[in-house]
């Protein structure tokens, strides 16, 4: 990397029209998102469509923890893959690990807004957490592994992952040019450094891979570990989330990679080797998922205790059929045409894409029928069956904060090289 | 040290729902919202139909899931067996409310107000009242309780936390029982010192065969039934009292 | 060497911290009604825990970062 | 006549009801002092009486020596000429004139003959009856779209209207209702919560009168009968108006349902649908 760079790699400091549109209108989504934040602060959380379990027929929990738990999981891919490119040598896939750790880090705080939306008193909230936290509580693991731990170890290995492109951005003269020199921070690209960096990153990985199975595995005890809510108390929950993680995160993955391919145009720089590899990623976890499915409807029809199979039932024929059922075909739908991948030849990006995009909103339909229906029809003593409507608050929240990801996105791959740069690429 | 209990004798109980009444007045909860709860149970087709009442407050485990999940200690376990809400604490993730298998935690989904039933100063109700405390004026209910002196006691007094039956716990540490316990018209519910096989409510327990709710959830409450069968999957709740907020 | 001793150094202490304040934490050690059920032992514990899990990870940042001895950090000449 | 099916006096339930509770010697000294039963007469605490045994033994104290059959014998015991101030406002008046106990109603077969010959419909004289006498009731008339008997009934929460003002015991109560049995309303495509319109029908009019308000489905109704608390709705309070329809408004009254003898005010039929 003798030469001097003349302009940033992958568009980066370089802002087109059509950004700015795109960046305006999410940046107006996410506004829209904490306006509503806004009117539960101010009026209470009874502007959402939530309500006490019982008496009031109603459930506590809604739209926000599911998508607290969405996220979450979304961000399981990112780092897993860069850490797995790390340990296993991938070198295929170096291309999307930094996208993969961006996202990562996007979802994570995303996550941490989803939370804070769904607590009736934020500010204490924060404060408090971090004052009375307790151990036995399956919420701690959730906030401090996965919010603090999680987050900082994904910050970290992206930033210690970056240093090298933001050393060759560094050259280039230009706004950025002081970000980048910082980020850099006096990395030369000498052999020491590197190998330095070699090691660093491949302990770091192998720290957060346990890090991330425990992460999403307390997140799943919140709920697998409640006896009172028929549904929810199963062992499986924990590797079913991690599951369902792996594959709402590597179906957003494949989304994104698309999207940079198509925006940057340069196909040697994310060949489809690269979707292939997602693509099988996506096909086994999915597979594997799907057997988890199957597997626990099927305890829960056969032996499951009466209640148990109320909320089944609910959930096969009853209120939530159609969530239920919209979810499981996009799961089909996703896998057939992973599989149609095979007759074909060469893998078709848009189809790659589509079932990207289908985990995905299966991934979230999944997720609100595991928080709602056990409390809705889940009761143990007869209080007859409640019902959840998320109100326009609810809904915006949700929308505000996917426009809010997005916008942190673009904005990122305008700040940094979104993919990792090839020597003599910045020329 | 006493450790608390209710016993609830559904010989007696005729689902008047009184109990809920002075519960609400003695801890001036929002609209809606019901500590104490009175099932009215039927089962069986007509002409075999069998109508059933039964009282629900909190069950003050001993084994309490909410206390368990409660992520920052604000719900906690007595020494004298009640389980209690510090609503000076609670942040409102309402994971309590979720874990709780009886369903007998209750949110403050809206703002606070003053009086959620009455304004006693409105001139058609201010003749009837006057010269008497307001619930929303009972200053027991901003006291401190117990040894770890916290505030525990009263219904919607912060906005967006949980609270829930506190067995009327600025009554119980004066030495008075709990409101409902004061105003049943049968004497269905007894309240009172478990450990001592003395007291009244032991002394029922011990006069007729007796259960307690969801057992094999392994929560261990503090309230026993006698005079009664637990509600099956066969049971229907009729006439659910009205919570709207 | 002072590098990886130091980084290592870091992350040790960030386990240690975990380590200790976990004990500090509101732990399910005794009779449920006891203080220690609802109240860390020490305040902000849980803040002290975060920490550590952090101090973990910012060892690698150190172990990256820390300049080698005796060499000053030079500016790279303007493009 | 015997007591139909299980109903008994209700002295004799007094007495069963003394005596289980355990406190029937004081409720005999209790007949003995508002009897006025003493010496001789006087009930003993240690046997038990039937109805017609107490109100012998007082008949004897009154000084009738066939007891209470007296007045199986003779109808009216007239202890001696009442005082004009303690007489019945027309027993003083023409055309009767002293006391006499008013058995045959001979002013009302002048007003049945008398509206008859005028020409007014039967519904308006057919219960203006000389003697009592007994015909099928109103409502049975009402076409048999008109399926199910509507009654009223009361809350426990409440005390007729005068409560339906108090916010906390509307709650309690759970509010209007009307309470179909699980089955009528299957037949009718009703579920429960779902508002239903409760129409009653005057079989003499043709009237119908309509009332809204939400299912309550219950094995506990009859299912040949719909039911509603009469405590909403019907209130002068200002805070208590809009908590529903009240049933009072769904009964009739005047010819056929409100009469001289015959009084079905409250037996109409009616049907209920969606609304």
């Amino acid at each position: 990397m003798a030469q001097r760079a003349s302009r940033l790699p992958y568009g980066v400091g370089h802002v087109s029209t059509a950004w700015i549109v795109s960046a305006v209108l999410l940046g107006v989504v996410a506004l829209a998102g904490w306006y509503g934040w806004s009117r539960e602060i101010s009026e209470g959380m009874i502007v959402t469509g939530l309500r006490n379990i019982g008496p009031m027929g109603g459930a506590t929990w809604g739209f926000d923890i599911a998508f607290v738990v969405y996220f979450v999981g979304v961000s399981f891919a990112g780092i897993t893959v860069a850490a797995l490119i790390r340990l296993a040598k991938l070198t295929a896939l170096k291309p999307i690990a930094r996208m993969a750790e961006a996202l990562t880090v996007v979802a994570l705080i995303l996550a941490a807004f989803a939370i804070m939306y769904d607590l009736g008193q934020v500010w204490r909230g924060i404060v408090n957490l971090f004052r009375y936290a307790r151990p036995q509580s399956p919420f701690f693991g959730t906030f401090t592994l996965v919010i603090s731990g999680y987050l900082t170890a994904s910050l970290i290995y992206l930033y210690l992952d970056g240093r090298r492109d933001a050393a060759i951005c560094a050259r280039v003269p230009g706004r950025l040019q002081r970000f980048h020199r910082l980020w850099a921070a006096g990395y030369r690209d000498t052999p020491a450094e590197r190998a330095r960096h070699e090691r660093a990153s491949f302990w770091l990985a192998i720290a957060i891979v346990p890090l991330l199975i425990t992460a999403h595995s307390t997140l799943g005890f919140v709920f697998g570990l409640q006896i009172g809510r028929p549904g929810w108390y199963s062992a499986l929950q924990a590797p079913a989330f991690v599951l369902l993680a792996g594959v709402s995160g590597v179906g957003m993955l494949i989304v994104i990679a698309a999207i940079v391919r198509r925006t940057i145009g340069d196909h040697e720089q994310l060949p489809d080797e690269v979707f292939r590899w997602l693509a099988n990623a996506l096909l086994l976890l999915l597979l594997a998922y799907l057997y988890f499915m199957v597997v626990e409807i099927l305890t829960n029809v056969y032996t499951g205790a009466e209640r148990e199979r109320d909320v089944t039932r609910e959930l096969l024929f009853g209120d939530f059929a159609p969530i239920y059922w919209a979810s499981v075909a996009c799961f089909v739908v996703s896998l057939g045409l992973l599989v149609a991948r095979f007759l074909r030849t060469g893998p078709s990006i848009g189809l790659l894409v589509t079932a990207g995009v289908l985990v995905n909103l299966a991934a979230i339909g999944k997720r609100f029928l595991i928080v709602v229906p056990s409390q809705t029809h889940g009761t143990l003593l007869p209080y007859g069956t409640g019902s959840y409507a998320p109100t326009w608050v609810e809904y915006i929240e949700a929308i505000g904060l996917l426009g809010l990801g997005a916008l942190l996105l673009i904005a990122f791959a305008k700040l940094f090289p979104i993919m990792p740069v090839r020597d003599g690429d910045a020329a | 040290m006493a450790r608390y209990g209710m016993v609830i004798d559904l010989d007696r109980c005729t689902g008047c729902r009184g109990c809920m009444e002075s519960c609400k007045i003695e801890n001036d909860t929002p609209q809606g919202t019901y500590w104490m709860y009175v099932f009215r149970f039927e089962e069986g087709e007509y002409p075999a139909t069998q109508v059933r009442f039964m009282s629900r407050p909190c069950q003050h485990c001993d084994n309490a899931p909410c206390v368990k999940v409660c992520p920052v200690g604000a719900r906690y376990k007595r020494e004298d067996g009640l389980v209690a809400t510090d609503w000076m604490r609670c942040i409102g993730c309402r994971y309590c409310e979720v874990a709780c298998p009886y369903g007998v935690n209750s949110f403050n989904w809206g703002h606070t107000e003053e009086h959620y039933y009455f304004d006693w100063n409105a001139e058609e109700v201010a003749p009837e009242v006057r010269g008497t405390i307001p619930p929303w004026d009972n200053p027991s209910l901003d006291e401190p309780y117990g040894p770890e002196q916290r505030h525990i006691a009263g219904g919607g007094r912060l906005k967006g936390v949980v609270d829930k039956c506190t067995f009327c716990v600025q009554r119980v540490e004066n030495g008075l029982d709990p409101a409902c316990v004061h105003s049943c018209p049968v004497r269905a519910l007894v309240f009172g010192d478990l450990e001592d096989p003395a007291s009244a409510p032991s002394r029922l327990l011990q006069s007729k065969p007796s259960f307690r709710l969801l057992e094999d959830a392994g929560t261990e409450p503090r309230v026993h039934y006698v005079g009664g069968n637990p509600p099956t999957t066969e049971t229907r709740q009729i006439e659910p009292a009205k919570a709207e907020v | 060497m002072t590098r990886t001793v130091l980084a290592i150094a870091i992350a040790v202490a960030g386990f240690a911290l975990q380590a200790i304040t976990y004990l500090f934490l509101a732990t399910p050690i005794g009779k449920p009604t006891d203080e220690s059920f609802s109240n860390p032992r020490v305040p902000f514990a849980p803040l002290l825990f975060i920490l550590g899990v952090v101090l973990v990870f910012v060892a690698a940042v150190v172990y990256e970062l820390l300049p080698d001895r005796g060499r000053v950090q030079e500016h790279e000449p303007e493009g | 006549m015997a007591p139909l099916y299980q109903s008994r006096g209700e002295t004799d339930i007094y007495l069963q009801l003394t005596e289980r509770v355990g406190v029937y010697e004081a409720f005999v000294h209790h007949l003995n002092e508002h009897l006025e039963l003493t010496g001789e007469f006087a009930l003993d605490p240690t046997q038990t009486y039937s109805e017609r045994e107490i109100f012998d033994h007082w008949a004897l104290q009154q000084g009738l020596e066939e007891g209470i059959g007296y007045f199986e014998k003779y109808g009216v015991w007239v202890k001696d000429p009442l005082p004009a101030s303690v007489r019945y406002g027309y027993a003083t008046d023409p055309p009767f004139g002293g006391v006499v106990h008013r058995f045959y109603g001979e002013a009302l077969l002048r007003y049945q003959e008398e509206m008859r010959d005028k020409g007014a419909p039967e519904a308006f004289w057919r219960d203006y009856t000389p003697l009592p006498t007994w015909r099928g009731l109103t409502m049975d008339a009402s076409p048999p779209e008109y399926d199910l008997y509507l009654i009223s009934y009361k809350l426990i929460e409440h005390k007729q209207d005068r409560t339906a003002f108090m916010p906390l015991l509307n709650e309690l109560s759970g509010g209007q209702r009307v309470d179909l049995n699980p089955a009528t309303a299957a037949a009718r495509g009703i579920e429960q919560g779902q508002m239903v319109v409760v129409e009653s029908h005057n079989a003499v009019t043709g009237e119908t009168r309509q009332a809204r308000a939400p299912a309550n489905l219950t094995e506990a109704v009859r299912p040949d009968v719909v039911a509603m608390p009469h405590h909403f709705g019907l209130t002068s309070m200002a805070n208590a108006k809009d908590l529903g329809p009240t049933p009072n408004a769904l009964f009739f009254t005047g010819p056929g349902y409100v009469g001289q003898t015959a009084d079905a005010s409250f037996q109409v039929k009616a049907r209920v649908y969606a609304a």
